[in-house]
């Protein structure tokens, strides 16, 4: 599936719900599920610094493509983490780069997404992007 | 107001309770944060910059003389307030935070030589913990740190074993922002004078809650914040002894704290100018003073018999969430209320109340060390101010409650 | 407002200028020390304490979320306005003076060792000379002075000779407030950064009259205040090339700026937060990006050029009264005259203008080197703001020539 | 003539004028006549600090009574200065302390003895009573 389709399955799953509370319990439920990030990762280096919930990020390359798994130790933090990974984790380094995370708005996360969010969500994206150049720059 | 006070009324006077914030009523529990501010206040700073505004202190013109009679009139009016002897011990900064550096750069540079120590809490706030750890650092001399216990007081045998050590300045607050506990400053004050020790207190959380009398207490410096009492950010006030401010080295220099300038040499301008270096905040300042007229005209009295009905009642109302536990359960407790339940993330509980309406804090409440003393990384933190109604409690606990059943 | 500029829109915009003084019609002259503020300006802090008031950066709630959104977003309008390289290259302070002393303390530690030097001009003002001429004395270290000449302009050799000794920093004003000199500092700054001397720009004076370019200059520091600049009190700007802030030691500790904090010790936060302890004053944040959109909306140009016009007709008009002397004559020159008439004080000359409902500063000007260098007390300084008009120049002369008459 | 006496005829003398013009006109004659101060006091040591206008002030005392001189580098200084002495000086050192300045207010001249303001004046009556205080104390 490309980026774009399983964005609109995230945003097709969510628009189920009106309600915040059934979007939060769905994300909640997806923090739940998250593949936990392997123990020997979830280290001070793989750690992206935001203020309150922790985020940890690891990154490997294989066939080209860039495989994430990440935890946070806030389940709301984890289940939006969880949605960033299934958008991008699999991908190549060229659609990572060029993704947009617009759905979290269109989901009705957007605040999630603030630079000001004390949550390192957006530390997160940047960190993905970040390995995917420097994965890019390994191919080449 | 009179005797009989409406917290209806009260209410009225604050426009940025009535607001819905994702459509819900706000309840506004971070106040230990900052306070909303009456309208009488905002008013104030309304007019002051619609037909009042001027630079002061130097200006023969009419606009500027105003301005500086306002001004001065202020600090007349706080350092009544807070019952200092002299106005100009009054001393007007940008907030606790500035108050607090200028002291630790001022009186440490009066005070501190080598191997020395300065003695602080382990519940400050950063403000009152960082720029004495930094000064310390600088001057290779050394911070004590007094513990506290696991209901988040302060022990005042362990306070006396570390004044025998002899700090050259001992500085601590007066209502802890993260535990609630309001400290026994008196005796403590009386304490450390017995050593010689001169002391700060900071009331950056006790100005909005309880009277204060500075020569009673007798402590030699005391700050506080507008914006945590109802008045608006950008004003605070150091108050200061004059006999330690007289011999303090001044902290900035330019504008009305110079008295003779030449190339060669300075001479500084008399108390309270001598540590106003710049264009002052004239607007904050007189928002400051309406804001503390305010309280005065609520009355202390009646602030604390409202708040710790809420606090008692929030804490009991809490009490029946399993697994709940509260951080800062002193006996003396101020209108902070600090906890978690189970394993759930702060910010998650947080981010889930906002959602329903309610703001509180999340985090580590630029405490750090109690964070660490607890072994945790954050609490939520509800804080009350005199606007907050029990209804208000209702609407938090019910939240608590059902942002626990979705996290759960 | 489009490219068609209606003086009188403009000023009513500016609700304290309509006000009578002694129940004669205003005219502000005093716009060097400060200038009033157009009512959107007024609105933006209404608006903020009415609906949006919150403490920044650590909420997780709506409040303090969007609070912080438009703290930022302020940081960002300011940083494009005078073009700087990155958002964190701009701190927000109190207002000039601190900013001043903020640099001097914290690059003063990171460059100046005994026997240094700093060099300053001999114009600048107080807030500018004193927090370098007691870091020299701090550091053990020499106060190097450029002169001027008789008609208020630096000579750009003795520049040279001066920058020859190596000091470790230059500082100078962009616009004098006593003389009203535009000193060129493109090149002043380009002939330190030959010998690699960071260089700080007074801007206290330009920011409301010239439009500023921070990469295009090259300086390494930039300040200003909002209050001279249609903003409120309690706000101004540091702009700091990145380089030079990421080196530098923090200033004040506490809050934000703080990143780690154990009882041993601290670690601390980026930029720009490294540099602003404590809870900023937001609302004056807002206001001073409000202002200084709303100079943009009326444009450096028209300002220029409308000022520009005020000055000559001032100082052409004047010149018809005997013995009338002015105090910088520079060929470039802002919107501010300063002169004495004969033996007159200025304190009279001041005295009566105030009745005629003109006001003006009088005094030294927090400039004593300046008036030093001319042997004289004071002088009289009428400055001059984009809404000031011909009419009010023309109530102003004849105010002073009526005043002269009583005084002779 | 007792101190309120002489208050009376300064308040006589300006009531005449309705005018500020007049009234600061009269107080600029008043100010070209004072009895200027002897050189010899003209010195930092009888200067009263103000911001702007400079006042230096001389006292001494005869048959118990208080003389003042003084002068200023400003003319409207000057010229309340001379209503000052007007009053206070050769009065006894009781007097002069209890004597209110109020007439300042009457005569439309409130302004310049605020304590803001920069001319030094209220600094002047302090000394003035504090030189009262002085000699009082030496007279006992
Ligand atoms: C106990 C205490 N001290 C100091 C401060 C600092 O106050 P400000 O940020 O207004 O300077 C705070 C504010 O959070 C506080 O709670
Ligand atoms: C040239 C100059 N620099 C610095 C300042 C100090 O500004 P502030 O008092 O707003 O800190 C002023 C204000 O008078 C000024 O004119």
């Amino acid at each position: 599936m490309t980026t774009a389709e399983i964005q609109q399955q995230i945003i097709d799953e969510f628009s189920a719900f009106d309600d915040w509370m059934d979007k939060y319990n769905l994300l909640i439920e997806m923090g739940k599920d998250t593949p936990v990030i392997d123990a020997q990762y979830k280290t001070n280096n793989h750690l992206i610094s935001g203020c309150q919930s922790r985020v940890w990020l690891h990154a490997s390359f294989t066939d080209n493509k860039v495989f994430f798994t990440a935890d946070s130790d806030a389940i709301i933090t984890k289940g939006i983490v969880n949605l960033l990974i299934r958008v991008l984790s699999g991908q190549s380094p060229d659609t990572i780069l060029a993704a947009d995370m617009g759905f979290l708005d269109q989901i009705g996360l957007k605040e999630h997404l603030s630079p000001t969010r004390s949550n390192g969500l957006l530390s997160m994206i940047k960190q993905m992007k970040m390995y995917a150049q420097v994965f890019k720059l390994k191919m080449a | 107001m009179s005797h009989h006070i409406d917290l209806e009324d009260i209410r009225s006077e604050f426009p940025a309770l009535h607001q819905l914030v994702y459509n819900k009523p706000l309840v506004y529990l971070d106040n230990a944060a900052t306070t909303q501010k009456p309208t009488s206040v905002i008013k104030r700073m309304f007019q002051y910059y619609e037909q009042e505004n001027s630079n002061i202190h130097r200006g023969v013109h009419h606009l500027s003389q105003q301005a500086t009679e306002a001004f001065e009139a202020a600090r007349a009016y706080v350092a009544n307030l807070i019952h200092a002897q002299y106005a100009h011990e009054v001393i007007f900064t940008r907030g606790a935070t500035e108050a607090i550096n200028l002291v630790a750069s001022s009186l440490g540079e009066l005070l501190l030589q080598t191997n020395d120590s300065v003695l602080v809490t382990a519940m400050e706030h950063h403000s009152n913990f960082v720029p004495w750890q930094q000064l310390c650092k600088r001057k290779n001399a050394h911070l004590l740190t007094l513990p506290f216990s696991r209901e988040g007081e302060l022990d005042l045998e362990e306070y006396a074993a570390l004044l025998a050590k002899n700090p050259k300045i001992v500085a601590f607050t007066h209502i802890s922002n993260t535990l609630g506990t309001i400290n026994p400053i008196r005796e403590m004050i009386g304490m450390a004078h017995e050593k010689g020790i001169p002391v700060l207190i900071d009331g950056a959380q006790s100005i909005a809650h309880k009277a204060v009398d500075v020569q009673d207490l007798d402590c030699d410096f005391f700050v506080f914040s507008a914006h945590k009492a109802y008045g608006p950010m950008g004003a605070g006030v150091l108050y200061g002894k004059q006999k330690w401010l007289d011999q303090m080295p001044p902290y900035q220099y330019g504008g009305e704290m110079v008295d003779k300038v030449s190339i060669s040499q300075t001479s500084f301008n008399v108390l309270p100018f001598k540590f106003e270096a710049g264009t002052p905040d004239v607007a904050a300042v007189l928002g400051m003073e309406t804001a503390l007229r305010f309280i005065s005209d609520v009355g202390y009295d009646w602030i604390g018999n409202h708040e710790h009905q809420l606090v008692d009642y929030a804490t009991t109302e809490l009490s029946q969430i399993a697994d709940i536990r509260f951080f800062g359960q002193s006996a003396h407790k101020a209108s902070v209320v600090s906890f978690l339940v189970g394993q759930i993330h702060p910010f998650d509980l947080g981010t889930l109340l906002d959602k329903m309406g309610v703001a509180v804090r999340t985090g580590h409440h630029c405490a750090q060390p109690v964070m660490d003393f607890y072994g945790i990384h954050g609490t939520v933190r509800a804080s009350f101010a005199l606007y907050n109604t029990i209804e208000e409690v209702d609407v938090f606990v019910s939240a608590v409650k059902k942002a626990v059943r979705m996290l759960s």
